[in-house]
């Protein structure tokens, strides 16, 4: 009986924190998407936000832009990441400086690195003056507009710049309590360096890497600092709109604010339900 | 063989540059007073912001140390409870468990401004508003995810067949933990609470709305700066911001390691 | 010290009945050895009594007591495993040390415990080796070392000698036994090595397909084993199927004399040691042809044909003969098993 | 604190000097954006001394965005309770708007303070108006803004005074020039500056939120603004989302102009330097959008007779005239200068003005009021509607 | 079809020198089995040839051709490792499919491939079992099959068999000699049994602290050993030192007859199993007492003791003494090994 009810226990102390508090917000701010905020004078539930959000004709706009952002950031920062954990992990002869050194934008704020993507990428950043005094552009205009475009490249290098490390973190952790004599076996079975990596390595490493990418993926997806600072006026971001809405002084404007909250999650916990359960189904049946 | 590992040394000192060189510009504008279009090099250097920074009447510098504090807390009881989560969620097979994965992630999921006034309502209503406990409490939640899923996998690699070795040769379970599971998670604890760190070290809006004015951290004391674009000030806070963070890193990574090595020397 | 009891244990994985009631009592201080097929359920049985596995249904005693509530670490039932499970961030003192820091031994005594230890399993001079730099062998005296550290009241063993020499290992043998006797420690012993069964125990145990299928004393087990399966177990042998009509035994190769009269359709199984060849001709002799033969030091293993009927033979490597060479046998039916045939 | 429940609950009706009494030894807490520099130095270093040797008062400046503070008060209103943290809050239009109409704020004070009585002009729309809303006393100013377009004299020679000269300005300069996207501030601001100059600001300042209304009235400057829009910087298809990203592209010379709803803030920013010295400030001609920002007190502030002895302390000449000297701050006085005697007028006028800034009488020649706080939201909206282009 | 050349191999790990100028030479199709105790240097040596570790000097030649500048998967010199290195994320048929799949094997062909593995090795029904289910032999198995589905020019085996039963192990060796000898692999064993290196093998090469002390058929190094370390790795032996003079050995037992005289002071080794005792006096016989006695099933093991001097003996289990019996001693000194002592 205590061994089937121990991973409970051990997982209870957790789940209190995260239920505890969070059960408490979650339905609060699901009764104000509700139209319920008796504070503020609305004491009626009622579906119109949701309509009228869902009906906006940005709103399907600002959700594409969302998805596109944080799916292109951390599938690009997971390939970046791996890569970098793996080449920091196959030249590592003795410790060196490298390995504290990639970490250090996982140390950075993102509003911060939104700030230092912006100094490197603007017109008048970093990248467009090297690349004037080196003769490739005549005047700022001919940079290629990559902050506050509709591209939403500097939010993407934003987050790939800060997520990579983070990857390559998670993955290195991972790859130095790998066995690395499972490697010289499959050498030894005639796999070439690149099939190591693609057959040993990368599924061993693959449950982290997958767990990795949901978080980075539902933080982008959820977060507004980065979008809010670099993005375009047109389209926003989900999180930017709510986010406005929320700074909203007029209280009134709070349910919206909660209707896309409420969508985002909804998106969240589906995509990642999604992804994990063809995560499942693909490593079934590659045998 | 040779030319392999060439070349991903070459493809790692790439990358290393890319992540690295911005955060160069941000130490330089931390120091810039002018700029301008085309120059390569600033026109003008200066220390205004780090004057600002170390002037005792805005109290930044103990503030810092008062945020390394809590963050520090902050870190060890998420390590605390994470580790059996995680060895949970990394070892044994439970009814529920895939749910209890994504149920973790949550924090993450859900925007905090979704749940922040509801939050806020509940530590007023238990009296933790205000409090350190309450900001401690509240910082839990975005770390614990982070701390979870890297010590889950973690688990998942090196599995249980150490601890009951140890267990069969007579330790007990406190023992084993300390022993045993712990150095060898010791990597993984060092990742997780380094990123938990940073996380608790780099909240606001939570710390804001649960420490009302009450607790205030050094990012409390930054994002202003950022917002406010003053560049100068918003790369020196950064650049105290990451160098306080690096050292407490560094000095956690040394005990931890110096602590398991030492065992070597005065083991019995 | 200490009696141990299994009663009815069974467990199940998957849905496949790995362990299917086994019953059987090690007595205090005695050594058993258990041995079987791979995958048969030994390692299992001794994670169960060690209690790292909980057993689907049935009891283990100890000294009469119940036990399968008691956590690991306090029944006192060390394991060493078939694969070492060293501590990969101990060093070898460090590892050996382990058991007795947990029992909270005096550090002075500790280190001499240690000292002791590693000599007696022949590391000097790998003390401060972690496990990765060590050989296969090397790994296994540590688990050894650390497991016999502790004096365990229960001692599990699973394979513990499988990647040592034969001297290294008759060695670790005796000096495992020896401590064994002395401070009367129930041992376990599960090998694939059936002289070392035979040798060392006080019973054994043969277990098939998560069953006991026979339980008793090395000679009874060698010489009297209830079924061929079990027989087999120990080297292969020659089976002669048969019967015996007035204290004459018929079978393909011919007719012999036997005092053996329980049934009248029988198996006869010869060893091959049993058969002994020779090239003159003797009393009742049996003309057979070589068909093979190895070399193996001491004993050349022959493969004999008599009347489309191979035979196995093992002889000492005095009198070598060659492939196709004619040679007289001889066995004594007397003294060979029978088993009832249906 | 020496101040009980009770105590608190009348504070209103307690003479000053018993409030001076209660004030006394205690800690008050400030809250309000940090995010200057010389904002926040100015009360770590000013104020808080002052307060210290003054009034033996710890002042604890907190640095949090106003909706951070308003979602604060909001949480605690709905468990009521009645001892929270703020004691001071810095705050104007829709934000006060919005604290007041849902009663997170004590209450009428301002007459119960003797600077406020003695200095401030109590009929002046600035100080009877926060963004068209009744102030009723339940806040205090503290000083006073005004629009205005920055440029370096040396890039653009001409400064544009109107908005025909805006468009003449892109027309010559395509791509130099754009403005912060609504609802940022400022750049909110800028858009209300364009409706001022081409449509007049009179016809908006009763006005009801009607959107249709609104949209009506406001179409000509929504014209301008997409007529200007192809000269904008990248073609007008993307706005820079705050004021603070306009100020670094024109420190980086990126743009000719920025703006600010502070007329000292170029002289700061010579300061520190991020500006060239050449930079300058330049006004409409029709005017430009002043407003007042104010100090509040919430409803449930644990020490409100210090809060009250901070804020009349706010109000002294002494602190008035320090706040305005560019070298610590540059912010406009709220001060009325009819009620100075000659020695306090010749007090702010030895203050030297800040480098590129223009004397105040020419900005309060050029200043025109706010619009109510409600219809803000609404401009907002119609921007968004009407100027933003989806890509291409 | 390979032919393996190994050149003045060294090899040293943290200061100790682990293989010390090692030579030998692998014909095409030869199977070498490599002996020597724990810790001597095996596992480095095979490591070595695969590739996985490169020597400090020497050369290694494939085919007369040096290999040591070819990356591991193209040597094609295929190791099953002493502790498996199963891949843990793989069920058992991927494990065996592996090293086809990398070698682009056809799916259908591939799948035919793992299921004959699978039958030979005898796992049918674990197919779909991830390694952490399995016992330890039949990881040990998977390792076997996984390394000969691919049919490797080399084999390289640490111990293949250590932690499978007799029977099994017998099966299991058949069938790697037969699939050996029909494809002609150049093959190297690493084993501690000796009667399977004896048996299976047309060389052995006997090491000792990094260094191949004996390389030759396994009648040479048996019969033949070039040192008594040598000798004891085929079992402890009975040492007499003393003199030769006339045809006559002169030791602490007695003297006796003999026809080697290249020495005069000898150390005559004697073999167990070459002591014969009796109860009858015969011809040139000694009287020994029977110290202890161990049953080992087809065999006794005794310790007999003459003049103080202990003597063993192994006999067959047919005439069984008791300990404290008096017995008649027989040595064939004429056929024994002597060594020169200094
Ligand atoms: N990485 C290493 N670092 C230091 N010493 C090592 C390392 N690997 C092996 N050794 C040492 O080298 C010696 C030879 O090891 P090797 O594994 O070749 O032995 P082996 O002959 O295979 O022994 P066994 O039969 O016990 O497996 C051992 O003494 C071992 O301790
Ligand atoms: N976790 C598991 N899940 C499923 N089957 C298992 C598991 N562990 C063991 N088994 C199966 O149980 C059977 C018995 O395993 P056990 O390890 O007890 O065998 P063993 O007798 O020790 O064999 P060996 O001599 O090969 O080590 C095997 O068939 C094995 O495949
Ligand atoms: N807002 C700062 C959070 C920093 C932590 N980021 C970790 C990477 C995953 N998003
Ligand atoms: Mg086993
Ligand atoms: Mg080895």
């Amino acid at each position: 009986m205590y061994k089937k009810l121990k991973p409970y226990i051990m997982l209870a102390p957790v789940m209190i924190i995260i239920l505890g508090i969070f059960t408490m917000g979650l339905v609060l701010g699901f009764f104000q998407s509700l139209g319920y905020f008796p504070v503020i004078g609305l004491n009626d539930f009622t579906l119109k936000y949701y309509k009228e959000v869902l009906l906006d004709k940005s709103f399907i706009d600002s959700f594409k832009f969302s998805i596109y952002i944080s799916l292109i950031s951390s599938v690009l920062s997971v390939i970046i990441g791996v890569l970098l954990a793996y080449s920091i992990f196959q030249s590592k002869h003795k410790k060196g400086i490298e390995e504290i050194i990639y970490k250090l934008p996982i140390i950075v704020p993102h509003s911060i690195a939104a700030l230092l993507v912006y100094n490197m990428l603007t017109q008048s950043g970093v990248l467009a003056r090297v690349l004037f005094s080196l003769g490739f552009i005549s005047e700022q205009a001919q940079f290629p507009s990559l902050i506050f475009d509709k591209n939403g490249i500097g939010i993407i290098v934003t987050y790939i710049w800060k997520e990579t490390p983070f990857i390559a973190m998670v993955v290195y952790t991972v790859l130095s309590n790998i066995n690395e004599k499972l490697a010289e076996a499959a050498l030894n079975l005639g796999a070439n360096k690149r099939q190591v990596f693609w057959r040993i390595i990368l599924p061993l490493i693959m449950p982290s890497i997958l767990s990795s990418f949901i978080i980075i993926f539902s933080f982008s997806f959820g977060s507004f600092e980065v979008p809010y600072l670099l993005g375009p006026t047109n389209p926003k971001t989900l999180p930017v709109k709510a986010y406005i809405e929320y700074t909203n002084p007029d209280l009134t404007h709070r349910p919206y604010t909660m209707v896309i909250n409420m969508i985002l999650t909804f998106y969240s916990f589906l995509l990642v339900w999604l992804y994990s359960k063809t995560f499942k189904l693909i490593s079934k049946f590659n045998g | 063989m040779k030319r392999n590992s060439y070349i991903s040394k070459v493809i790692m000192c790439v990358i290393i540059f890319l992540l690295i060189f911005p955060l160069g510009v941000v130490l330089l504008w931390s120091f810039v007073k002018i700029w301008p279009w085309p120059n390569l090099v600033p026109r003008d250097f200066g220390i205004r912001a780090f004057e600002y920074i170390l002037n005792p009447n805005n109290k930044s510098i103990r503030i810092l140390c008062f945020s390394v504090c809590l963050s520090s807390v902050v870190t060890v009881i998420t390590l605390l409870i994470s580790i059996p989560a995680a060895k949970a969620l990394g070892v044994y097979n439970f009814k529920g468990k895939d749910f209890f994965k994504i149920l973790v992630l949550a924090p993450i999921i859900v925007p905090t401004i979704a749940v922040a006034m509801g939050i806020h309502v509940a530590f007023i209503k238990l009296g933790l508003a205000n409090t350190v406990l309450g900001v401690v409490l509240v910082h839990l939640i975005p770390c614990l995810p982070y701390g979870i899923r890297i010590l889950t996998n973690v688990f998942e690699i090196i599995g249980e067949s150490m601890e009951m070795q140890a267990r069969v040769l007579g330790a007990n379970s406190i023992q084993t933990f300390i022993r045993i599971t712990l150095p060898l998670i010791a990597p993984g604890l060092l990742s997780a609470g380094s990123l938990v760190f940073i996380v608790s070290f780099s909240q606001y809006f939570l710390t804001f709305l649960i420490g009302g004015g009450r607790i205030i951290t050094f990012s409390m004391l930054m994002f202003p700066y950022i917002q406010s674009g003053d560049r100068m000030m918003a790369c020196s806070y950064s650049i105290v911001f990451i160098l306080s963070t690096l050292v407490i890193l560094l000095i956690i990574e040394k005990i931890v390691r110096s602590y398991y090595k030492g065992e070597n020397y005065f083991y019995m | 010290m200490c009696k141990i009891e299994l009663k009815n244990i069974s467990k199940v994985f998957e849905n496949k009945r790995v362990l299917n009631d086994i019953n059987f009592t090690v007595n205090e201080g005695e050594m058993v050895s258990l041995l079987g097929p791979s995958g048969c359920g030994k390692t299992t049985t001794l994670k169960i009594i060690a209690g790292l596995i909980s057993p689907d249904c049935g009891d283990i005693l100890f000294n009469e007591k119940s036990i399968v509530n008691i956590p690991v670490e306090k029944r006192g039932a060390v394991i060493v495993f078939q694969d070492y499970l060293l501590f990969p961030h101990m060093t070898v003192e460090e590892n050996i040390g382990f058991g007795l820091k947990m029992a909270k031994i005096k550090r002075a005594k500790r280190i001499a415990r240690i000292k002791e230890m590693i000599e007696l399993v022949k590391l000097d001079g790998h003390e401060r080796k972690y496990p990765n730099e060590l050989s296969g062998g090397q790994k296994q005296r540590v688990a050894i070392a650390r497991a016999l550290a502790i004096e365990p009241k229960v001692l599990l063993l699973d394979e513990p000698f499988s990647n040592l020499d034969t001297r290294l290992r008759e060695s670790m043998r005796n000096f495992v036994c020896d401590i064994q006797r002395k401070l009367k420690i129930t041992t376990l012993l599960v090998t694939h090595d059936k002289e070392e069964a035979l040798m060392t125990s006080d019973k054994v145990a043969v277990m098939l397909d998560g069953e006991i299928k026979q339980f008793g004393s090395p000679w009874e087990i060698y010489e009297k084993p209830v079924s061929t399966t079990v027989a087999d177990f120990f080297g292969e042998k020659n089976y002669l199927t048969g019967e015996i009509k007035e204290g004459i035994f018929y079978c393909g190769i011919g007719k012999f004399r036997t005092s053996f009269n329980k049934y009248s359709k029988v198996i006869a199984m010869i060893r091959p040691e049993e058969i002994e060849i020779t090239d003159s001709e003797e009393n009742c002799g049996l003309w057979v042809k070589i068909l093979s033969k190895q070399y193996a030091g001491d004993k050349i293993y022959y493969t004999l044909i008599a009347d489309n009927i191979q035979l196995k033979c093992i002889t000492n490597s005095k009198n070598i003969f060659e492939v196709n060479q004619k040679v007289w046998l001889k066995v004594d039916f007397d003294n060979i098993v029978f088993f009832e045939s249906e | 604190g020496n101040n009980s429940n009770k105590e608190e609950y009348n504070v209103l009706d307690k003479e000053w000097k018993d409030i001076l009494e209660d004030a006394k030894g205690t800690t008050v807490n400030f809250y309000g954006w940090g995010g200057s520099q010389k904002t926040n130095e100015w009360l770590d270093d000013f104020v808080a001394k002052r307060l210290k040797e003054e009034y033996d008062i710890t002042f604890n400046r907190v640095p949090m965005n106003i909706d951070d503070i308003l979602n604060k008060l909001l949480g605690e209103k709905q468990v009521d309770v009645k001892k929270g943290n703020i004691d001071i809050v810095w705050i104007n239009g829709e934000n006060f708007y919005t604290a007041k109409n849902n009663d997170l704020l004590l209450g009428s004070f301002t007459e119960k303070l003797p600077n406020f009585n003695k200095y401030i002009d109590k009929d002046s729309p600035e100080v009877k108006y926060d963004f068209g809303f009744a102030v009723d006393g339940y806040e205090a100013p503290y000083g006073k803004a005004q629009f205005v377009m920055i440029y370096d004299k040396v890039r653009l020679d001409k400064a544009p005074k109107s908005h025909e000269e805006i468009l003449e300005m892109v027309k010559n300069n395509p791509g130099k020039f754009t403005y912060p996207a609504p609802p940022d501030f400022t750049g909110s601001a800028f858009v209300r500056n364009i409706i001022y100059d081409i449509v007049g600001y009179e016809k908006f300042i009763s006005m009801e939120a009607d959107k249709e209304r609104i949209q009506k009235e406001v179409a000509p400057a929504m014209e301008f603004l997409k007529e200007i829009r192809p000269y904008l910087w990248k073609e007008g298809k993307t706005y820079p989302a705050t004021i603070a990203q306009l100020d670094n592209m024109f420190a980086d010379n990126e743009v000719l102009m920025t703006m600010s709803y502070n007329p000292n803030h170029v002289a700061s920013k010579i300061v520190t330097g991020e500006f060239p010295e050449t930079s300058s400030v330049t006004i409409l001609n029709r005017g430009t959008i002043g407003n007042t920002h104010f100090l509040t007190i919430p409803y449930n502030a644990p020490n409100k007779a210090a809060a009250l002895v901070v804020i009349d302390f706010i109000l002294s000449i002494e602190a008035q005239s320090s706040k305005y000297d560019p070298e610590n701050w540059g912010d406009l006085p709220v001060i009325d200068n009819g009620k100075l005697n000659e020695a306090e007028k010749k007090i702010f006028e030895n203050i030297k003005l800040g480098k590129g800034t223009l004397p105040q009488s020419v900005l309060l020649e050029h200043r025109v009021p706010e619009m109510p706080a409600n219809i803000i939201p609404i401009i907002e909206e119609i921007w968004q509607e009407n100027i933003p282009v989806e890509g291409e």
